[in-house]
């Protein structure tokens, strides 16, 4: 019980981590009315992304992946999760400008960045 | 809207919940994620091109032309908010 | 020329044409004159095949590789060749007359419709000539599509909702013939037309009759009852058109497929064996007598010939389900003798239009004193097709009735002879009101006179052919229907 | 030269990009000719590619020279190639119509930035079709959903933000799911290069992991492609966009995502995984079917002339992943078959509504009356085009649903089959529509003629022109075609 | 924007060392943990400081637009450029290996990895302020 316990949630609270932020954001882009507050979910959802490949470079007593000195000899965590998450990050970066942008125009032709309003708008002109 | 959100995060959410036994437990030195390639990296780094910081090493050169490509996502990115959002002015 | 190469030049004539006709589509005189030219020269060179093919040989042209299950090719064998030498006097015929009747009533839109005339015509001939299921399914596929702008040309709303009728009907009908086609590929592997059939043995007897029935409704064009409904609706179009539907192509390419189907991919012993016949005989003899009754109750002239044309595929499907040499001798033979004598109906139908814009039988009492020739012309064909001698009707009513006997069906002869009798019932009173009734005030009649020439001699012309298929019978219509049944049959070419 | 063009492919439309922007700034007329001439310059070496791909067999590149799965690999192989091939040559063909519509369309001095993200979209593009790495696809996918969030507002109409807005949300989610599957697909087998994973991954076939991935995979994606529930945002996207974008996005975008799902369904996870162990083709069989059908009742349904065809886009869409579902030779011929044919089709559709809305200002299908008189070689293109999406033969697009349906037949899925048959006389529905209104709308009734519009200048009309005559060229010389596709259908079953 | 004495010179001050650091950060990436995006961003960052200090045009006197596209262009120029080069020495695109060894000059690499990172740094730089100035001053008009 305890040993399945272990196994599944404190062996692996990483992803349990990043599941409940993720679902959080999927949440908040979904649900959330205002357009802004979508953006932070989609924010929210992909950093939950960029922590789960992170968790997996993870090695037990693994140092940052630069390499020591000579002679000293170390265990290094897996560097490859951290350039994917780099480019990862710029491209979430990217995303989240344009949608900004994009509600700014919104809001400049519509004056409301409420999705239910907004529709009403669309549909009325 | 909230009930369809909700439907969708409980769906993700149990294929999600599905996975995680099959993960291999946080800071495993021995799950193949950080075995085949992670190793191959940090062994074949140093050597081939000579510089400490593996990341850099495997961003720039290894991995360099997917950096090219999200260089090239940021450039679009300010394209784009300038394509959308600047007034007057030449672009 | 290399007669190897005449089919695909038969069909690439009337193509020509119809990339012609809109380019000069401004000058009248020569778009009508591309179009005669085309329709000329199409007729020679089905002609110039008209020997090798009666010396029993066929001509095979493969076009072009196309998908699995078949090849875009052509093959002209005897029946195909009555078929496409009926569509090409006919095309050249309905020209001439299209020509008349367009002008003198200023039709709209008539670069439009020779083009859709030309390229229908080159669909019409290549189903004539097909040499698989799948190129006798494109051609098939072109020909719907391209005759609908001839259907709904005057563009009324009454039109427009014809339209979409006439295109349902076939187009789901078309959805149908691909089923079948592909079908028949699963089972058999091949799709080419041999003749005796290649079905024998593919599969069990349900799947069997069930691909036949596909079949059958994939050939809707043959409007056998109760799918029919197409036929009269598309009597919105100018009449040329319905002249083109009703003889030259589209019901003709209908029942030719059947045709085709039963003896060239079934085979009529197979046919036979899976009791298809007694099917096909309930149909045909169910659609003639209900039909014909139809035709009773129409007042509009147009309307009762269409239901008349009905009645009349129907004997071709009757000769099939006989399923014996004389039948099938009678459904190949009724193919081009109805095209020509309803044509001459229709011809008439038009010129009545034309001249005194008349469309309802009551209206047209004693219309025959100002117009004599039509009327007379059309007292002929109506009597010919009712089976008087001295026309072609009575050819295929005669094997018909020896079909009958010979197929051991004798119920049938009572079924032709109600047919006919309905026929004259339904033919008599229209030239009794043309010839023998006066008009209700002289008046009405004095602006009529006789179509113009150009509408007039098609006329003529297409009657004095069913005479001389009556006088001489063998040539050339009968001989090509020999050597299709030696064929099907595997009997000697005689 | 020749062996580095897979690369060239990439970093000179890149590079030109740039060189857009720097000319634009000098002088705004340079735009055009420049990406005119990279995009013809690209689709001469995709021909180059292919020919050699059908002559030589797989092209690999190994960016930095480092061997995968240690570096980068662009891999051609007959399936990639031949799609290379297609969206190059409908980029081009719309980089031809674009110039007067984005002259009519974008403010002037957006312009530069416009044939700046038209370029890098287009790259993006070529990049996630000839990548072999899978973490390489994703990020040219992000550079060409950014370019394409930002190309349909482009237009700047209010409207247009709104539906540019819902798509960068719904593509994000995307984007995420596609991520999070990859990641996935790392933890199981600890690399990313599409070749090698293909050959670690039957060893972990059994784990949820690679389930899980290949759900995410299949979902985000499926957004891509706007598969059946999941293509809430096509209609406006396509309806709203700029003319050229639209042609550009629902004919070479919507083909590059639908390859990416075959590539990874079919090469990454194999037909053995779809089937056997993780048995999903069935479902997407039905899915597909329902697409078909829905697509096409939606579009029945619409007033709108890009609406309709937007809709019909997704009915499409069904015929493509159809394949997909049945997933045996005939039918993924068809299916590839109808990528080209329907990119040609649609495309060539797309310009004549772009077209019809230069010219009239409005493509609302009750102010189209008699449209065919005033616009003779538009509408006899949008005929032709039409009857290909109906499948009448010998069009393209009757071969392609002949293909469809005669697997579906091979593979015993009769009912499929025939709801595919079904399927296309819906087509007939919409297509119809148009073609009465246009053609035979308003006899007599010359006086309420709308606004007298002529026809199209000519560099929209050739292109227009020649899509709608490929529609039928094809269609009859299909063999042709079919010398690339058969290769590549085998392939993707694994086979030689 | 309301005069704020302490802003501004903490600010005034603030600036250049964060700009410094910026550089650091961008030719540190081969040695240590930093790199051209993180320094690229860095270095925006002050730019966004300067903005909140002393209002938009204190940036643009510095970084006109017309330079921003010089130097987004440029950054992306020096890297695919560095590409382009290792293919005409006869290697693949981006095998930075192929110059050091025609070259012959040692840890060439290594001073390659650099100048792409300076490249990316630029781009970065370049692309993130402009984003910035873009949604600081939404329509003014801006050469």
């Amino acid at each position: 019980m305890i040993e399945a316990f272990y196994e599944l949630f404190l062996s692996r609270y990483n992803y349990w981590m990043a599941i409940i932020l993720m679902l959080i954001g999927l949440y908040a882009l979904i649900a959330k009315q205002n357009l802004v507050k979508k953006l932070i979910g989609l924010n929210i959802f992909q950093t939950a992304i960029f922590l789960f490949y992170i968790s997996f470079a993870e090695v037990q007593g693994g140092t940052a992946p630069i390499y020591l000195p000579e002679g000293v000899d170390a265990l290094y965590v897996n560097p490859l999760p951290h350039v994917l998450i780099l480019t990862a990050i710029v491209v979430g970066v990217s995303v989240t400008a344009v949608g900004l942008s994009l509600i700014v125009r919104i809001y400049e032709e519509y004056g409301v960045i409420d999705e239910d309003d907004l529709m009403q708008v669309v549909r009325g002109r | 809207m909230k009930v369809k959100a909700l439907l969708a995060v409980l769906f993700i959410g149990i294929i999600l919940f599905w996975t995680v036994e099959d993960m291999p437990a946080f800071g495993d030195p021995e799950a193949p994620a950080t075995q085949y390639l992670g190793i191959l990296y940090i062994e074949s780094a140093l050597p081939d091109i000579g510089i400490e910081n593996i990341v850099t090493a495997i961003l720039a050169s290894y991995r360099g032309f997917d950096t090219l490509g999200e260089v090239v996502v940021i450039f679009t990115a300010g394209i784009s908010v300038t394509l959308l959002l600047r007034r007057g002015g030449r672009l | 020329m290399d007669a190897g190469l005449l089919p695909a030049v038969t069909i690439a004539i009337p193509l020509l044409a119809a990339v012609l006709i809109p380019i000069v589509g401004k000058h009248e005189n020569i778009r009508e004159g591309v179009t005669i030219t085309a329709a000329v020269t199409m007729l020679g060179s089905v002609l110039a095949m008209l020997p090798p093919i009666l010396s029993g040989s066929r001509i095979t042209i493969p076009l072009l590789p196309m998908v699995p299950g078949g090849d875009l090719a052509l093959r002209v064998d005897a029946f195909g060749m009555v078929f496409a030498l009926t569509a090409a006097v006919l095309w050249l015929l309905n020209s001439f007359y299209a020509i008349g009747y367009m002008r003198s009533l200023q039709e709209h839109a008539q670069t439009r419709f020779f083009f859709c005339f030309a390229v229908a015509i080159a669909a019409a001939v290549g189903i004539a000539f097909s040499e698989n299921l799948l190129t006798l399914f494109v051609f098939y596929e072109i020909l719907t599509i391209i005759t609908y702008p001839l259907v709904v040309h005057v563009e009324t709303p009454a039109a427009m909702k014809a339209g979409r009728k006439y295109l349902a009907y076939l187009l789901i009908g078309g959805i149908f013939l691909l089923a079948a086609v592909i079908l028949t590929y699963i089972l058999t592997g091949t799709t080419v037309f041999v003749p005796g059939g290649f079905l024998a043995g593919s599969g069990s007897a349900l799947i069997l009759q069930v691909l036949f029935l596909l079949f059958m409704v994939g050939f809707v064009k043959a409007a056998w009852m109760p799918l029919h409904g197409w036929l009269p609706a598309a009597m919105v179009a100018p009449t040329p058109v319905s002249a083109f539907l009703h003889a030259v192509a589209v019901v003709t390419a209908g029942v030719f497929g059947i045709v085709r189907v039963a003896g060239w991919v079934y085979g009529m012993d197979l046919m036979a064996s899976l009791g298809l016949g007694i099917f096909l005989a309930v149909i045909a003899s169910f659609t003639i007598v209900t039909a014909s009754l139809f035709a009773l109750t129409e007042d509009n002239l147009k309307r009762r010939l269409a239901y008349s044309t009905v009645s009349q595929l129907s004997y071709i499907l009757l000769g099939v389900s006989m399923l014996s040499i004389a039948g099938m001798t009678a459904a190949m033979a009724h193919i081009p003798i109805h095209a020509f004598l309803k044509i001459t109906l229709f011809f008439v139908a038009g010129a009545v239009i034309v001249s005194a814009g008349k469309e309802c039988i009551s209206e047209m009492k004693g219309i025959g004193r100002k117009m004599p020739v039509t009327a007379l012309m059309f007292s002929a064909a109506a009597l010919g097709i009712c089976g008087l001698p001295p026309l072609a009707g009575i050819i295929s009513k005669i094997y018909l009735a020896l079909g009958a006997v010979e197929g051991g069906m004798p119920v049938l002869l009572l079924v032709i002879i109600a047919s006919t009798v309905l026929n004259a019932a339904y033919f008599l009173p229209i030239i009794h009101t043309m010839l023998l009734q006066r008009p209700d005030d002289e008046r009405s009649l004095d602006s009529v006179t006789e179509p113009p020439l150009v509408m007039l001699i098609p006329i003529v012309l297409t009657v004095a052919v069913s005479v001389w298929i009556f006088f001489s019978p063998s040539m050339p219509f009968m001989d090509l229907i020999d050597i299709a049944i030696a064929e099907i049959t595997g009997s000697v070419v005689p | 030269m020749i062996d580095h063009l897979p690369v060239l492919l990439i970093a000179v439309p890149i590079l030109s990009a740039l060189l857009i922007l720097l000319a634009g700034w000098y002088d705004r007329r340079f735009c055009y000719p420049i990406s005119l001439i990279t995009i013809l310059l690209q689709f001469g070496a995709a021909i180059a590619i292919l020919l050699e791909v059908m002559r030589e067999g797989t092209i690999r590149y190994h960016l930095g020279g480092w061997a995968p799965p240690l570096g980068i690999e662009l891999v051609i192989d007959s399936f990639n190639g031949f799609i290379l091939a297609v969206i190059l040559f409908l980029s081009a063909a719309t980089v031809v119509y674009a110039r007067r519509s984005v002259e009519k369309e974008i403010d002037p001095e957006k312009r530069i930035s416009f044939y700046v993200l038209f370029q890098l979209l287009v790259t993006g593009l070529v990049g996630m079709t000839i990548t072999g790495d899978i973490f390489n696809l994703y990020v040219f996918l992000e550079i060409s959903s950014i370019a394409t969030y930002t190309l349909i507002a482009s237009a700047r109409r209010p409207r247009s933000y709104v539906a540019s807005f819902n798509y960068l949300v719904l593509g994000s989610i995307a984007a995420g799911f596609i991520l999070l599957g990859i990641g996935n697909l790392y933890v199981a087998t600890g690399t990313l290069n599409m070749a090698d994973l293909a050959l670690l991954l039957p060893a972990s076939y059994g784990l949820a992991t690679v389930h899980t991935a290949f759900l995410f995979l299949l979902i985000g994606f499926s957004i891509k492609v706007a598969f059946f529930p999941l293509h809430l945002w096509l209609p406006d996207a396509y309806t709203e966009a700029p003319s050229a974008v639209t042609v550009l996005i629902s004919t070479v975008m919507a083909k590059v995502s639908v390859y990416a799902l075959f590539r990874i369904v079919f090469t990454v996870f194999t037909t053995a995984y779809v089937i056997d162990t993780f048995a999903v083709t069935g479902f997407i069989l039905f899915i597909a079917t329902v697409a078909i059908i829905a697509g096409a009742v939606l579009a029945i349904a619409q007033n709108d002339l890009k609406r309709m065809l937007a809709y019909s886009s997704i009915s499409q869409i069904g015929y493509i992943m159809f394949a997909l579902g049945v997933a045996n030779q005939l039918a993924l011929e068809g299916g590839l078959l109808h990528i080209l044919g329907h990119a040609v089709m649609k495309g060539c559709l797309f310009m004549v509504a772009g077209l019809i809305i230069y010219r009239m200002g409005t493509s609302q299908l009750s102010d189209l009356k008699g449209v065919a008189k005033t616009m003779p070689i538009s509408c006899a293109a949008f005929a032709l085009a039409g009857a290909s999406m109906i499948g009448i033969p010998p069009t393209i697009g009757f071969m392609s649903k002949y293909y469809l349906v005669l697997g579906a037949f091979e593979a015993g899925q009769w009912i499929y089959a025939a709801v595919l048959l079904v399927g296309s006389l819906l087509a007939a529905g919409y297509i119809w529509r148009f073609i009465e209104i246009a053609y035979f709308g308003d006899h007599h009734s010359e006086d309420r003629r709308p606004a007298p519009a002529r026809e199209g200048p000519v560099s929209m009309l050739v292109p227009m022109v020649a899509l709608a005559l490929l529609c039928l060229f094809l269609g009859v010389f299909v063999e042709v075609v079919m010398e690339a596709v058969r290769p590549a259908a085998m392939l993707l079953l694994g086979g030689a | 924007m309301r005069e704020n004495v302490v802003i501004r010179t903490v600010s005034r001050l603030a600036v250049p060392f964060i700009q410094v650091f910026a550089l650091y950060v961008i030719v540190h990436g081969a040695l240590g943990a930093g790199g051209g995006f993180q320094g690229g961003v860095v270095f925006a960052s002050s730019f966004i400081l300067m903005i909140v200090a002393f209002g938009l045009n204190s940036v643009r006197k510095r970084l006109s637009n017309k330079w921003i596209v010089v130097y987004s262009v440029l950054g992306i120029t020096i890297y695919a450029g560095i590409g382009l080069l290792c293919l005409f020495m006869g290697g693949n695109y981006l095998e930075y290996g192929v110059i050091e060894a025609i070259l012959g000059i040692p840890h060439l690499h290594g001073y390659l990895l650099d100048a792409v990172e300076i490249g990316i740094g630029i781009t970065v730089m370049a692309v993130m302020t402009s984003i910035l100035c873009d949604m600081a001053d939404k329509g003014g008009e801006s050469s």
